[in-house]
């Protein structure tokens, strides 16, 4: 109440550019939930949610058309290529402000970005996944063989989400071989089950899936075929109860609500990067809700528990590689 | 039929004007007329297949109105287009009774008796054709039995045939005349339209002349002659008779040595080691009854088709299997039979279709001198009387003046050899007139002329030397002097064969 | 003369009729979806005009449907199919920048264009051309094989630009972009447009002029319009399989390298995404006349754009612009309605 | 790894995968018999799939949820149909807008109901049917690979036989032949061409209503664009198949075997992945230009 009070004379702009559609992407859900929480927050201030569409080479037009019109005090947007494809549009336009999420660009003076530790998001699932191949569990087999499907190839994935996964199961046995493969696109689902029952036809039983829409039908298959998937950027249990083993999750409404306030306020850093982790509670593993807690027998829990807790501690550190 | 006008909206054109036309049961009644006098549109009006724009028809004395050719079929009407409607890739029999299938439970095709009931309907009217056969592997003459049948079995009283003999060897036409005056005694009807007089006078009871949309006259046809015919056709007498200088003949132009053309799935060769000599100046008919290989020969010897073995030759030079291109540049010229597909290409302008032979000479720089191709457009349309802008579609002109733009082109190139085939098919008889003599220009002018064509009125009256083919081989190569026509008759049906040995050599 | 001025305004008036009841279907799809209609229409159908911005850009996007759109008439006036048009621009593009990225600084910049436009074109002609090559020798339909083969080397692209020729500085799935050297001139800033439409412009009195007035051209639409008549009057119809494709690929090739020249500097993954399919459309709208693809390609861009600018400052969804361009297309070539307008004339007239 | 191991599932595989191909290549031999080129297989595809799994969800019925799609993909077809038919549209371009209008149609009506572009999950849609006889289950070859599929995959062979029937075996069948051969002999039969060719689109959208519905049914979802490009590979397998029913069968079960094997290939051998996902493609233009030289050589001597 008070803040709104203080801010209240200017109106306040914001503009979150979607590159690609909100729905089925839970982070960019999370980018306008959390921009609208913060916008509620104060009588002046306005969200225009854009989408951008899956052809990247349209964003930087649309980005520029946002721009363009001059209307907006700072354009938000989530994904790890923005900056780059914004770069052109801020130096057409050097008053235009830019805050990125899940991205990172130090040193840029309209630009302030903010990335998440994705190595330790992965190593979560891939621990979890590791564990549970070793185990008994209905779906488990004794091979030692976890798989990734994802939709396409790039550079966070190839640099965090691939390596974290697969650091994750080898810490339980280093003899945990994971499988990847692609799609060639968001969308079809199809296909997606398709390569997860290949998968699963060689022995996999768990599968961390990064397909945009496509991950329905990974999820569909594995729950057909009683394997396990595990899910990344959102709390999805309920969508498969007992396949969805685990879900590795970026705070991102919290994340995003907290910085467009600042921005509202104008306390925000441009020029500035800024990485955040699990011990800053913006990176996490779900394991209090109670779709995890049943399906995911005792001994397995306790030993993800230990895991997970040194690194929201702090204790263990897995480093965010150079992007 | 009664006060029939038909106006073809697209044109604005009026096909007929107030035509009355009455056919009495159990006649042969012709219709005769000039190219667009509008036989066909009547009959089509008659055949639900047009609409008519005024006018009742009648039936047996009671008003009918036949929205569609199934109406049609269903009151007795059946009609055989000039141009087949046949599916060739169906057998006999299931062409015929496609649309009135007969079916098994209501939903399925029985092919069966499909062939019993054709197979029966074949036996009654005394045909000989196989029903299982497929169509694509039939003669001309035994599709056109088939869309008889095909009618026959649709149970009609009326036949209407449009120009049913204009694709038909001689032989070919005495075989459907005894068949429709067969029909005729078994109580069916006919109209005949037809370019043909003495074909008129042959067979017909009556006859009616259309002329320009309207009907010039009826006739008993024991009541007129040829000549009167013909003048109530185009209001003027025309006489057939070529004037044809005596020549000698020059060197051998073309030599055609051993041809054989083969056809994969196919035993008998469409050519059969033909050999074949045209020489400057002269001109050689070539006789054959549909099927028989004159289509073929045609195709080989401007080049269209490759054979298999032996050898062509041009001023002693070998052109096997050179291809069109080539044989162009060897001064060929060609009149093709089929001038609204092969011939021409109807959407592009007349213009277009006049330089495709040789662009090249109007180009300057690189890039058509457009003044020039007018020029030249111009000049041909003049020398040919031919009628309309060099602008419009070659479609839009009529079928005599698009033969005449076909032959411009053709001759305007300097050429020493030309193939006419078929080159008068359904022109009238000025028209018909027109290439006559210049085909005989031609000759006069030293160019070696092969002229193949089924009619053989025109063989006899043109060709100097007269070549017969049967069964793709040579049976006759005859010098034109004192030949009849029942010889020639004899050669086409394999009947008389001067090269026997030839073929024992071969084999 | 009388019958081509005919011809003219029937197609004209045949034209607006069209675009009318598209229009007509667009006022009412966004009545029913939009809550403030005033502003989506006002938008969607003047927001390209707004400002210099926008109408560069819609200016901009027609650079490349002029050049697709081109190709397609070529191949479509000899009756050939190039449905592949998607894998020869994004293969063009690719080609481009990787010679633009080897040269660098060497050399004068122009000479790098060059090297870009021909690259380009000789890999997009080469990709079609294979399809009118099957053609030739052995039938096989082009259309279906043209875009087998798209499909295939649009994946196989994406490979170059996601693996070894990927920027390793931006997460971007790009290519490094190239030297600046090598960026056509913006003519109208602050949009994109920049000094290749006049290339395109150019490029289609050419291929008028080359269909219209040189003998290859003529022989060309022979065998478009009927393949019997051209050889029977001596013209070489194999030939006139393959180098209509040849063309459209070269055409579609460019296509690819002006778009990374002129407007993203380097070969983005997924860039020429729609640019061949539309280019199809531009084509037949135009009814293969090289000169009237450049309105039918801008009237193209202009729906994208108003679709666009409407989503940015209004609450309708992009995808309307596809349900507009489809009835667009549905009605355009609908003869009936032209032949029902040329029957009125007559009737009037007579 | 035995190989007899890798076969049976990737068999098993082939069989899901071919199917929507198969059912949309059925339909679209009926379209091109008739005589026009049907472009619009994937658009049709898109729409059958977003409407069944719409309607299922709305009436809690798979069944009719399949009915409605089917019905509602038959009217597109036959707006299609209508257009390059009656007003004489160029099949093409009437074929590529329906594929526009498919793709921009389901996107503005999910957004319209659903708020959404991206995938709409329908969370408690009652299960695909699976065919299993559990007696049967255990012989082999039977039950490792044509048994435990969806009901769909069953319907698309019945769709073969029927097709076959309806093609040689039935009085439509060989009118609409007849029509795609020359439309002027069929009209000379006082028949009318246009109805046939209709027809001939109808039973496209038919079949594709059904593919459709495979493929948002058996994931309970509906995500944009979800038809992938399965429309085109059908339209292929039409030609490949030389226009014959059997024929269809034999080209979807190639593609399907080309993509299945790329779908195990990533996994086993170390080729990007891009290159892999080309392999179906390139396969498919190997097929095909083989079999056009295969005919070209029947045709000549
Ligand atoms: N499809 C058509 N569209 C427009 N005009 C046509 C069409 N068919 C014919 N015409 C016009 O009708 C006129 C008569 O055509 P038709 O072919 O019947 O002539 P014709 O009497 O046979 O002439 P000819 O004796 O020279 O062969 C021609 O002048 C032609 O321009
Ligand atoms: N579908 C059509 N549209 C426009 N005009 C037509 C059409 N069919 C025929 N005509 C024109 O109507 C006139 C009469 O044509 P019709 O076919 O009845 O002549 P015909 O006497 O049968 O000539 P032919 O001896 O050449 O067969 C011609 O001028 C012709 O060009
Ligand atoms: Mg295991
Ligand atoms: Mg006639």
């Amino acid at each position: 109440e008070k803040e709104s009070e203080t801010a209240a004379a200017e109106p306040f702009n914001i503009a979150a550019f979607v590159p690609g559609v909100v729905a089925g992407s839970p982070l960019y859900e999370q980018l306008v939930e959390g921009a609208e929480i913060a916008v509620a927050e104060f009588d002046n201030a306005t969200l225009k949610v854009v989408e951008g569409g899956f052809n990247q080479a349209e964003w930087e037009e649309k980005m520029t058309a946002l721009a363009a019109g001059g209307e907006y005090d700072v354009i938000i947007s989530s994904n790890p290529s923005m900056p780059f494809v914004s770069m052109n549009v801020a130096k057409a336009f050097p008053d235009q402000k830019f805050i990125f999420f899940d991205a990172y660009l130090d040193g840029h003076p309209q630009f302030s970005t903010h990335l998440y530790n994705q190595v330790e998001q992965s190593y979560f699932l891939g621990y979890l996944a590791g564990l549970v191949t070793k185990s008994k569990m209905a779906g488990a087999n004794p091979d030692l063989k976890l798989g990734m499907i994802v939709a396409q190839q790039y550079p966070a994935l190839d640099k965090m989400m691939r390596p974290g996964f697969e650091k994750g199961a080898k810490a339980v046995d280093p003899g945990i071989t994971v499988d990847f493969r692609v799609i060639g696109n968001w969308y079809d689902a199809n296909k997606a089950a398709d390569l997860a029952n290949a998968m699963f036809d060689i022995g996999v039983d768990g599968i961390i899936t990064i397909c945009g829409g496509a991950n329905q039908g990974v999820i569909n298959a594995a729950k057909e075929r009683g394997k396990y998937v595990y899910f990344m950027d959102s709390n999805e249990y309920h969508q498969a109860p007992g396949t969805i083993l685990g879900c590795g999750v970026l705070e991102q409404t919290k994340l995003v609500s907290e910085v467009i306030r600042e921005a509202i306020l104008g306390n925000v850093e441009y020029g500035k990067g800024t990485i955040y982790h699990a011990r800053d509670g913006y990176v996490d593993f779900i394991d209090s809700d109670p779709l995890y807690t049943d399906n995911v027998p005792a001994d397995i829990q306790a030993a993800q528990k230990k895991v997970v807790d040194s690194i929201r501690k702090g204790e263990l550190i897995l480093e965010v590689p150079e992007l | 039929m009664r006060g029939i006008t038909k106006i073809y909206r697209e044109t604005g054109l009026h096909a007929n004007e107030d035509v009355s036309l009455s056919v009495e049961e159990r006649e042969i009644h012709a219709i005769i007329g000039e190219n667009g006098a509008g036989k066909t549109t009547l009959m089509k009006v008659l055949y639900g297949l047009e609409p008519p724009d005024d006018g009742n028809i009648f039936l047996r004395g009671k008003e009918v109105i036949i929205p569609n050719p199934l109406a049609a079929n269903k009151l007795g009407i059946g009609m055989v287009h000039q141009h087949f409607t046949l599916i060739p890739s169906f057998t006999v029999a299931e062409n015929i009774v496609l649309g009135i299938e007969p079916r098994t439970k209501g939903v399925f095709f029985d092919r069966e008796s499909a062939v019993k009931e054709v197979g029966r309907v074949i036996e009654e009217h005394n045909f000989h054709i196989n029903p299982r056969t497929r169509v694509s592997s039939l003669t001309v003459g035994q599709m056109q039995q088939v869309e008889i049948i095909k009618m026959l079995y649709r149970d009609v009283d009326l036949l209407i045939l449009d120009e049913p003999t204009s694709v038909l060897t001689e032989q070919e036409i005495v075989k459907l005349f005894e068949n429709l005056q067969r029909l005729v005694k078994a109580g069916k009807t006919c109209v005949l339209i037809t370019h043909k007089l003495d074909e008129v006078m042959q067979i017909s009871h009556r006859v009616t002349v259309m002329r320009k949309g309207r009907v010039e006259a009826v006739r008993y046809t024991r009541d007129v002659d040829c000549r009167e015919l013909s003048r109530l056709m185009v209001g003027k007498s025309v006489l057939f008779d070529f004037e044809k200088k005596e020549q000698d003949t020059g060197k051998t132009v073309v030599e055609l040595r051993d041809v054989t053309l083969l056809k994969k799935g196919q035993e008998r060769p469409l050519l059969d080691h033909l050999s074949l000599e045209l020489h400057a100046g002269e001109i050689v008919g070539v006789a054959g009854v549909g099927g028989n290989g004159l289509g073929e020969l045609e195709d080989v010897i401007t080049g269209l088709r490759h054979i298999q073995s032996g050898a062509v030759y041009h001023d002693q030079k070998d052109i096997t299997n050179i291809g069109p291109i080539a044989m162009r540049e060897n001064g060929l010229a060609y009149v093709p039979a089929d001038r609204l597909f092969r011939g021409s290409s109807v959407q592009s302008t007349i213009r277009e279709n006049m330089i495709v032979t040789n662009p090249r000479r109007f180009l300057r720089a690189g890039v058509f001198d457009q003044k020039k191709i007018q020029v030249f457009a111009e000049d041909l349309a003049k020398q040919f009387s031919i009628d309309g802008n060099p602008d419009i579609p070659m479609g839009m002109l009529s079928g005599g003046n698009i033969q005449k733009v076909i032959l411009a082109r053709e001759l305007a190139n300097k050429t020493d050899f030309i193939v006419f085939s078929e080159p008068t098919w359904g022109l009238d008889v000025a028209g018909s007139e027109f290439i006559y003599k210049k085909i005989l220009e031609i000759r006069d002018a030293g160019s070696a002329v092969m002229l193949i064509s089924s009619n053989l009125d025109e063989i006899l009256g043109l060709a100097d030397r007269l070549v017969v083919l049967y069964r793709g081989k040579m049976v006759a190569n005859l010098r034109n002097r004192g030949v009849s026509k029942e010889t020639i008759g004899e050669y086409m049906l394999g009947l008389k064969d001067d090269f026997p040995k030839k073929k024992a050599d071969a084999s | 003369m009388k019958h081509r001025r005919t011809e003219f305004f029937v197609n004209t008036l045949s034209l607006g009729i069209t675009i009318g009841i598209s229009f007509l279907i667009v006022i009412l799809m966004i009545l029913l979806m939009s809550e403030t209609p005033l502003k989506t229409m006002y938008y969607f159908f003047l927001g390209p005009f707004t400002n210099k911005y926008y109408f560069g850009n819609m200016l901009n996007a027609s650079i490349p449907l002029i050049f697709t759109g081109l190709g397609i008439a070529l191949a479509f006036r000899s009756s050939m199919f190039n449905l592949g048009g998607e894998g020869q621009v994004y293969a063009g593009g690719l080609v481009a920048t990787f010679f633009l990225l080897i040269i660098n600084e060497s050399g004068p910049a122009v000479l790098g264009i060059l090297v870009a436009l021909i690259s380009s074109a000789l890999l997009g002609a080469l990709l079609a051309g294979m399809s009118g090559f099957f053609r030739m020798k052995w039938n096989t339909d082009e259309l279906i094989s043209s875009f087998l083969l798209s499909s295939a080397v649009v994946l196989i692209v994406n490979y170059f630009i996601t693996g070894i020729l990927n920027d390793p500085n931006t997460n971007l799935l790009t290519t490094p972009p190239v030297n600046e050297r090598f960026w056509f001139l913006k003519i109208f800033l602050p949009s994109n447009l920049d000094i290749s439409i006049l290339f395109a412009v150019l490029t289609a009195v050419g291929v008028y002029f080359f269909l219209f007035y040189t003998k290859w051209g003529y022989e060309m639409r022979m065998c478009g319009l009927n393949r019997e008549f051209s050889r029977y009057g001596g013209i070489n119809v194999s030939r006139y399989m393959v180098m209509p494709m040849l063309l459209s690929g070269g055409l579609h090739g460019i296509a690819g390298s002006v778009a990374v020249m002129g407007t993203y500097h380097q070969c983005l993954k997924g860039f020429s995404g729609g640019i061949g399919w539309n280019g199809i459309a531009v084509a037949l709208i135009a009814k293969n006349n090289p000169l009237a693809i450049i309105p039918a390609a801008v009237f193209f861009a202009y729906l994208d754009a108003g679709a666009k600018a409407a989503m940015l400052h209004s609450d309708v969804t992009f995808e309307i612009a596809a349900i507009v361009q489809s009835v667009i297309f549905f009605l355009v070539t609908a003869r009936a309605i032209h032949d029902f307008i040329r029957f009125r004339k007559k009737e009037v007239q007579v | 790894m035995n190989s007899a191991q890798f076969a049976f599932p990737l068999l098993h595989n082939t069989i899901g995968i071919m199917t929507p191909f198969l059912l949309a290549a059925l339909g679209g031999l009926f379209t091109e018999l008739g005589g026009m080129l049907n472009i619009a297989l994937e658009g049709l595809i898109l729409i059958g799939a977003f409407f069944s799994v719409v309607f299922a969800a709305f009436t809690g019925s798979l069944f009719l949820g399949v009915l409605l799609g089917i019905a509602v993909t038959m009217i597109i077809a036959w707006i299609f149909g209508a257009i390059s038919i009656y007003l004489k549209a160029n099949v093409f371009i009437s074929g590529l807008a329906t594929n526009l209008l498919a793709s921009g149609l389901t996107v503005v009506l999910a957004f319209q109901f659903f708020g959404n572009k991206g995938v709409i999950l329908f969370q408690d849609l009652p299960k695909l049917p699976k065919f299993t006889i559990a007696a049967l289950q255990r012989v082999p070859l039977l039950g490792d690979i044509f048994l435990g599929h969806s009901v769909f995959v069953y319907l698309s062979w019945v769709a073969v036989l029927l097709a076959y029937v309806v093609i040689y075996r039935t009085p439509f069948g060989y009118r609409l032949r007849g029509t795609g051969i020359d439309q002027k002999a069929i009209r000379a039969l006082g028949l009318n061409p246009q109805r046939y060719q209709i027809a001939g689109i109808l039973i496209s959208g038919f079949t594709c209503g059904l593919a459709g519905a495979l493929l948002t049914l058996q994931l309970g979802a509906f995500v944009p664009n979800i038809s992938a490009g399965r429309g085109w590979i059908a339209l292929v397998a039409i030609y490949l198949g030389n226009k014959k029913p059997l024929g269809i069968l034999i080209a979807s079960f190639v593609f399907g075997l080309a993509e299945s094997v790329s779908n195990y290939a990533q996994g086993a051998i170390n080729v990007p992945a891009d290159f892999i996902l080309a392999f179906p493609y390139l396969i498919t233009v190997a097929a095909m230009i083989l079999f056009s030289i295969w005919q070209h050589r029947k045709s000549v001597v």
